[in-house]
């Protein structure tokens, strides 16, 4: 209850700011705040909304299982893109429906492999994870920039994409709103993560670990294991996601694509401001969501400026951090 | 392969990023993780070139950008300490914040879009250190860099000294390694962190000054480019020591100039584009695979 | 909740005033409060007649109050003068001034005869000098009222002699000293006067000479304790848990040096030793937790290139000597910490899934059975008082049944009636054929329940004796190293 | 719908066309943008209609601009940048009565709503390389690109041939930014632009963007090399380090698309280059004078880069397109 009061709180702090903001700059706040939320939940704003969603909400999960055993994995976007090359990759060879599954599986797999060799960097070679993670996320975006340029480039066109997938391995479109399958594919990803972090001895011991990592040696978890596997597991979603993305519109490997919207670190924004709780993970990922297509949504309806736009998002993230920070300090303290 | 001019040409491109590591290495040690250096640059950016252009002098604007990094540093400082809330998810979004509001006074300010730059803007000038620079190769390399770049030089004995020898900095790093028994023995923790992140804001308040108005002279949106998360990750090598900072930056920038130089030679960019962080990444290696063994023996 | 109900309590300027009670009882509570880290919501403080008020340590330390808290506050990667000095640096031009930090730190070292060395990382000491270390911070700081909560909790019998030594030179110099602490035997020998705390309340204050321990025991917990009680020998059989020339290497030292012994069921053996001799090494070197040389069985199987998890399968339980970092999460939950262990079997696990209603019965079990007392089994560890964590890990360890429980400072900082608790129940275990080895500091401890008691020095074993041949005299020469010939 | 409401800027009567404009980054820095928005404000004012800019910052948000600009029903959406290719193709089929004018590319198939302008900026880089090729004492030129794809290799290998068609012996050593903001980081151009000076190249084509092109300006300046700058007159920014610029005319490739759809000419593919002076050097403009370009002092070089500039419009040269090799 507390929560709820103070959260709301923050986001009337962060409004009430906001609309000083915009009045100071000639805008009409009352129009303005209606086109951001009319933008993030209306009849045409929600299925923006949801499509960039998906992703957040992925990659936001994906960082957040490691997240709770204490490990933080910086390397999301190495993953995410990894998995969306080696998905084109296989989709172009693979024909038929089989197409989209072998597609799927390579993102899981290429995210995997490049997340757990990552842990094995700190596991056997002593390098931070925090390090090796975010320093191999950078040679994975170069090189997949690298094929989409030479080896893989859609000869059809001058940009730094690949060949557009063959129909048969687009992921399946729900109706007419620009959202794939690949919405329950990501949802059903935070299902078992909820599953596996309340309820199996697995997410028990990873839980264990991130309370503190001599009293997890103790128990008999062995950390090195189990840094290997979470890693895989997160690479592995953050690899599904960026499969997700380019077996859906415009089908494709673009440069960039999966970079420029920030899926990675808004994600890791929402898995910490919810301390990687399944559950929180998703709300925050999905407020995420809303506010950046309600801000896109406020710059069309009243041509706001977008840094304005950009300086309210930023503004209310500051004021639900330290809400939320208020609400865990609290509950420490008690 | 490379001549003096472009190691020193890649001594001050490195200015900037071994500010901000310094910064972020200081609130390592009380214990922030702070990656905020990036937006917190930026701002030093905008500042410093506003200073200079209204002040008249280009001193004006590197003052102005360390007041202005240090103000801007209490977002930050106020939500993680005050508020008890996440740094990293304050620091993401204070770098967004810095952002917007950057761009959104370039054009209230200076009553432009995105960029400002004008040929009578002060920038800094280029010093000749007397003596170096008669040396031959050396002195080409060293001498006739802007003051801000030496004094990123002198920071660095500056901060390992007082971490290492001064009160205050023994105090801090005690802050950072347990800050409940700090607090037992009457270290007043929350003043400690706060102090080193406005001191953090004032150094890349300067890094944004030497990006600025030392290596370019002119304002542009998000004209930071990455460079404070190139700066964060020199604090995670460096393991927040100084001389381990510096290390990790001059590292980063050598084999960035390095990668310019071989894209020349027919590299394609997407692979000098990763170099740094492949060379850094195998230079750990190296270093632990070292120490690993001297562990062993 | 209530952890200190209007409480009064006086203390003499010169006096050295114990303070006892059951575990939970609000002592470190009253403590905290007198050190300024927390704030009575009602009552007054005096300090030599004039009323005070700390609203932090900073104010406390300015006006003369030291405190040792329960458990460590040290800074592990800096030096012992570092952390003597914390807070209160000699400086010279500025900068810190170390020649004179350290000669000041190795002066106190001298004159209280401790065995520190000013140099060493703070990180790699052993608990006891860990101990040492925090008083010294004290000392340093010339603090006239000395607040220690459970100081000689951790150390052997001959350290908190030396400790007293030093209480009572500075009680004769006119310092005031609180000392918190469970051992009667203390209270009547450094104490002048005692205050027993139960429930928040004080139930008893009276000067310590001529004192009833009867009295006193009954004062804390509200019954009758038999403090002498003598437990019967153990009846041994098929060879538990057999280690051979165990080794482990710091650096070029060998801090486990070649050790040998064996447990078997049904028997209790005790390790004594005083702290740094290697006995948290043999420890931590059986659970699998230190990589070492030599072999390590349990039973018939050989465990030794195993990792923890293995060992524990294998039939291993295990109390460590940390219970802050190594046996608890102290954020965590209570009942999840009760549940570490069992999480991988019935009942706790079906089908696969952990059932939430049978990890919250499970730790109501053990809570009920070891009688820990906490708000709950949902509160976290951490809000526990420090002798209701050491139960509740131990609970869990014993709820375990293996084979083979190797168990380190069992009873540290648990209260006079809770520790007879805690022998029953180890007697009980090793009764029900069970294996103990247990590492105590406490020497009337392993004296009073083992069947064979092993003495370590330098990280050998120097020193074997039975059950009836064992006297506190000639382990107590074993322990400083003199065997007989 | 009036025209004031929700911040639309138009002179129109309301009752004239609408327009939306969507961009694929924030218009902010981008000269090539800000001429697009100026192209779109003309067309407004010449048919007394109303228009809109949706700003978008990745291709999610492209692709939800699109739509949405689809969704208000426009007389004609403009969108500039080859990042559109994709999404203006999905539309453009399932909206036939919707017109497009897609700027800078083309989609694929052909579709009657879509008419499409496109730009042959390498005629431009050609001359420009001419002019370097003339002037170059080393007989090194370079060129300093944002990013290493073939659509930016229109301003890096036209630079070289132009200048070896005038000068056999000249040489090109393009350098590409790349980095984590290619288009918005004047330190590193600047920084790779002192590369090249080092190795002795004197004239650059600076292609990194209107901020990053500020720093190719001061390295030239610092290391007294000359520089070339592209899609505005940005020879103000330096005086005297500015040679000359390849001018795109965003803005009136717009102005005369939206008019021509408004006329009922829709669906073909116009291409703007040299000869329809939708690309061009500032030193062929009459106001050549007072552009504080340094070619304005080379009339000699002027009027040889004037020839070949006829033989282009003439056919007798033709310029290769990199991004068709
Ligand atoms: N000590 C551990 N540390 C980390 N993860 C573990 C550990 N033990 C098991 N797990 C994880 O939990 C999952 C289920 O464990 P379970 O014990 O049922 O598997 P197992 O096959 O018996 O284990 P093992 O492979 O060790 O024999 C394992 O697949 C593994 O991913
Ligand atoms: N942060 C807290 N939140 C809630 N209850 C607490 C907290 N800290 C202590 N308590 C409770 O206050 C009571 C007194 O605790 P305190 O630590 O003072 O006991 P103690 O007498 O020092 O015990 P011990 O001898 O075991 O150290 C205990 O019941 C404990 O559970
Ligand atoms: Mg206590
Ligand atoms: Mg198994």
């Amino acid at each position: 209850m507390r929560g709820l009061r103070t959260t709301a709180l923050a986001v009337l702090a962060a409004a009430l700011l906001g609309a000083v903001l915009l009045a100071a700059t000639g805008a009409n706040p009352l129009v303005a705040f209606e086109s951001i939320v009319v933008g993030a939940f209306g009849p045409d704003g929600l299925p923006d909304t949801l499509a960039y969603a998906v992703p957040v909400a992925g990659m936001a999960t994906a960082l957040a299982i490691p997240l709770r055993a204490g490990l933080v994995n910086l390397g999301g976007e190495g993953q995410l893109v990894l998995g969306a090359i080696s998905a084109v990759a296989v989709g172009l060879q693979v024909p038929g429906v089989l197409g989209i599954v072998a597609a799927l599986l390579a993102g899981v797999l290429a995210g995997a492999l490049y997340a757990a060799f990552a842990a094995v960097c700190e596991t056997a070679l002593g390098v931070p994870l925090l390090v090796s993670t975010l320093l191999l996320s950078y040679p994975a975006v170069s090189l997949a920039a690298y094929l989409v340029r030479f080896p893989m480039r859609d000869p059809g066109s001058s940009l730094p994409q690949s060949e557009q997938l063959p129909p048969d391995v687009h992921l399946p479109a729900l109706a007419d709103t620009g959202l794939t399958a690949g919405l329950f594919l990501v949802l059903a990803a935070v299902v078992v993560y909820a599953v596996v972090d309340a309820r199996t001895p697995a997410g028990f011991e990873a839980r264990v670990t991130g309370w503190g990592p001599r009293f997890a040696q103790y128990a008999g978890i062995d950390r090195p294991r189990l840094t290997v596997r979470l890693l895989a597991c997160s690479g592995g979603l953050a690899g599904l996601v960026g499969a997700v993305v380019v077996l859906g519109f415009p089908y494709r490997f673009i440069d960039g694509a999966l970079i420029t919207p920030q899926y990675t670190w808004i994600g890791l924004l929402a898995a910490l401001l919810a301390a990687a709780s399944p559950l929180g993970t998703l709300l925050a990922a999905l407020f995420f969501a809303a506010l950046t297509s309600g801000g896109f949504a406020l710059e069309r309806a009243t041509q706001v400026p977008r840094e304005l736009t950009a300086v309210l998002q930023a503004v209310l993230i500051i004021f639900l951090a330290a809400a939320t920070g208020l609400l865990r300090g609290r509950k420490g303290a008690a | 392969m490379m001549d003096a001019a472009l190691f020193a040409s890649a001594l001050g491109a490195l200015t900037p990023i071994l500010f901000a590591a310094l910064a972020g290495a200081l609130c390592q040690r009380a214990g922030v993780f702070n990656i905020s250096l990036e937006g917190t640059m930026l701002v030093g950016c905008f500042a410093g070139v506003a200073g200079s252009w209204y002040g008249g002098s280009v001193w004006v604007g590197v003052l102005a950008a360390a007041l202005a990094g240090t103000a801007y540093s209490l977002v930050l400082a106020v939500g993680t300490i005050t508020f008890r809330g996440d740094a990293v998810v304050l620091g993401v979004a204070v770098n967004l914040l810095a952002v917007g509001l950057t761009s959104f006074l370039v054009q209230t300010v200076f009553g432009t879009r995105g960029t400002f730059s004008d040929p009578a803007l002060a920038g800094l000038d280029p010093l000749t250190v007397p003596g170096l620079s008669e040396v031959p190769f050396l002195g080409e390399v060293l001498s006739g860099h802007s003051a801000l770049v030496y004094l990123s030089w002198l920071a660095v004995p500056v901060l390992a000294v007082f971490l290492g020898r001064h009160p205050w900095g023994l105090r801090l790093r005690g802050v950072g390694e347990r800050p409940e028994a700090a607090a037992s023995l009457g270290v007043p923790v929350d003043r400690y962190r706060y102090g080193a992140i406005l001191a953090a804001g004032a150094l890349c308040g300067l890094a944004g000054a030497q990006l600025a108005l030392g290596n370019v002279t002119l304002f542009s949106e998000n004209m930071t480019a990455g460079r404070g998360w190139i700066a964060v990750v020199a604090v995670l090598l460096g393991r927040a020591l100084p001389y381990g900072v510096l290390a990790a930056a001059v590292l980063f920038g050598l084999a960035e100039a390095a990668g310019f130089r071989l894209q020349g030679l027919g590299l394609p960019q997407q692979a000098t584009d990763a170099a740094p962080y492949v060379v850094t990444l195998v230079a750990l290696f190296v270093f632990s695979a070292r120490r690993t063994v001297k562990r062993s023996t | 909740m209530l952890a200190n109900d209007h409480v009064d309590l006086t203390v003499a300027a010169g006096e050295i005033h114990a303070l006892m009670g059951e575990n939970g009882a609000g002592k470190s509570t009253l403590m905290s409060i007198l050190y300024g880290l927390l704030r009575p919501d009602a009552g007054t403080i005096e300090l030599a007649g004039r009323e005070v008020s700390f609203d932090s340590p900073a104010r406390a330390i300015a006006a003369g109050v030291g405190m040792v808290q329960q458990g460590f506050a040290l800074f592990d990667s800096m030096s012992v003068v570092d952390n003597v000095v914390y807070g209160a640096e000699p400086t010279r031009r500025g900068l810190l001034d170390r020649r004179a930090a350290t000669a000041a730190v190795r002066e106190l070292i001298e004159r209280h005869e401790l065995r520190l060395r000013p140099g060493d990382r703070a990180g790699d000491l052993p608990v006891g000098s860990r101990q040492q270390v925090e008083i010294l911070k004290l000392l340093y700081r010339q603090a006239r009222v000395l607040v220690l909560d459970e100081p000689t909790a951790v150390l052997t019998p001959a350290e908190a002699d030396r400790l007293f030594v030093v209480l009572r030179e500075l009680a004769a110099d006119g310092r005031t000293v609180l000392l918190v602490t469970h051992k009667l035997h203390e209270v009547t020998a450094v104490g002048e006067a005692v205050t027993v705390l139960r429930d928040g309340r004080v139930t008893m204050t009276a000067p310590t000479r001529g004192l009833d321990q009867g009295r006193l025991a009954a004062a804390m917990t509200g019954r009758e304790v038999d403090l002498d009680r003598v437990y019967p020998p153990g009846r041994p059989g098929a060879e538990a848990l057999t280690v051979r020339n165990l080794t482990v290497r710091r650096g070029d030292r060998r801090v486990l040096d070649d050790v040998s012994l064996t447990v078997r069921a049904g028997e209790i053996v005790g390790v004594a030793g005083v702290a740094g001799n290697g006995q948290t090494e043999l420890v931590a070197a059986i659970a699998g937790l230190l990589p070492a040389d030599g072999t390590v069985r349990l039973g018939e199987r050989d465990v030794h290139a195993l990792g923890v998890r293995e060992r524990r399968a294998a039939g291993l339980a295990h109390v460590p000597e940390d219970r802050g970092e190594v046996g608890a999460a102290p954020t965590a939950r209570l009942a999840d910490n009760l549940a570490v262990g069992f999480h991988r079997r019935p009942p706790l696990l079906r089908r696969g899934l952990l059932r939430p209603e049978a990890v919250r019965d499970h730790a109501e079990r053990i809570v009920t059975r070891f009688g820990v007392r906490a708000p709950g089994v949902s509160a976290p560890m951490r809000t526990l008082s420090g002798g209701n964590q050491q139960k509740a890990i131990l609970g869990r360890e014993l709820a375990q049944e293996a084979p083979v429980l190797v168990v380190e400072q069992p009873t540290r900082g648990v209260d006079i009636g809770a520790v007879v608790g805690i022998h029953t129940e180890l007697v009980a275990y090793r009764d029900a054929g069970h294996a103990i080895l247990l590492v105590s500091a406490e020497l009337s401890e392993v004296l009073g329940l083992s069947d064979r008691v092993l003495v370590m020095y330098e990280g050998r074993v120097v020193a074997e004796f039975a059950k009836d041949e064992a006297d506190a005299e000639a382990i107590g020469l074993a322990m400083a190293g003199v065997t007989a010939p | 719908n009036s025209p004031d409401e929700g911040g639309s800027s138009g002179t129109g009567d309301g009752n004239g066309p609408s327009l939306v404009l969507v961009t694929p980054n924030p218009v902010g820095v981008n000269d090539f943008l800000k001429l697009a928005v100026e192209g779109i404000e003309k067309a407004a004012e010449d048919s007394g209609g109303t228009q809109k800019v949706y700003q978008s910052t990745d291709p999610a948000s492209i692709q939800q601009n699109v739509v949405a600009a689809v969704r208000d029903e426009p007389d004609v959406i403009v969108a500039v940048g080859f990042n559109f290719a994709d999404v203006v193709a999905q539309q453009a089929e399932q909206h036939p009565e919707q017109q497009f004018l897609f700027v800078d590319s083309c989609t694929e198939k052909t579709y009657p709503n879509v008419t499409c302008a496109v730009f042959r900026e390498y005629e431009g880089v050609f001359l420009a390389g001419a002019e370097a090729g003339l002037l170059t004492k080393s007989n090194k030129v370079g060129a300093i690109v944002a990013l290493d794809t073939p659509q930016f290799r229109r301003y890096s290998t036209p630079f070289g041939e132009g200048a070896k068609q005038v000068k056999p012996a000249a040489s090109l050593s393009p350098l590409f930014i790349g980095g984590s903001n290619p288009f918005n980081d004047p330190g590193r151009a600047k920084q790779l632009t002192a590369t090249l000076a080092a190795q002795g190249v004197d004239y650059v084509m600076g292609a990194a963007s209107a901020s990053g092109n500020l720093g190719v300006f001061e390295a030239a300046k610092e290391r007294g090399i000359f520089a070339f700058g592209v899609d505005a007159n940005q020879c103000p920014a330096s005086p005297g380090q500015v040679v000359d610029n390849v001018i795109k005319r965003t803005n009136v490739v717009i102005a005369d698309g939206v008019a021509a759809i408004l006329d009922g000419e829709q669906g073909e593919t116009r291409s703007y280059g040299v000869k329809e002076d939708g690309i061009s050097l500032t030193g062929l403009q009459p106001e050549v004078e007072s552009s504080q370009c340094v070619i304005a002092d080379h009339p000699d070089v002027l009027e040889q880069v004037g020839k070949l500039r006829d033989d282009i419009v003439a056919g007798t040269i033709s310029v290769d397109d990199p991004a068709q090799s």
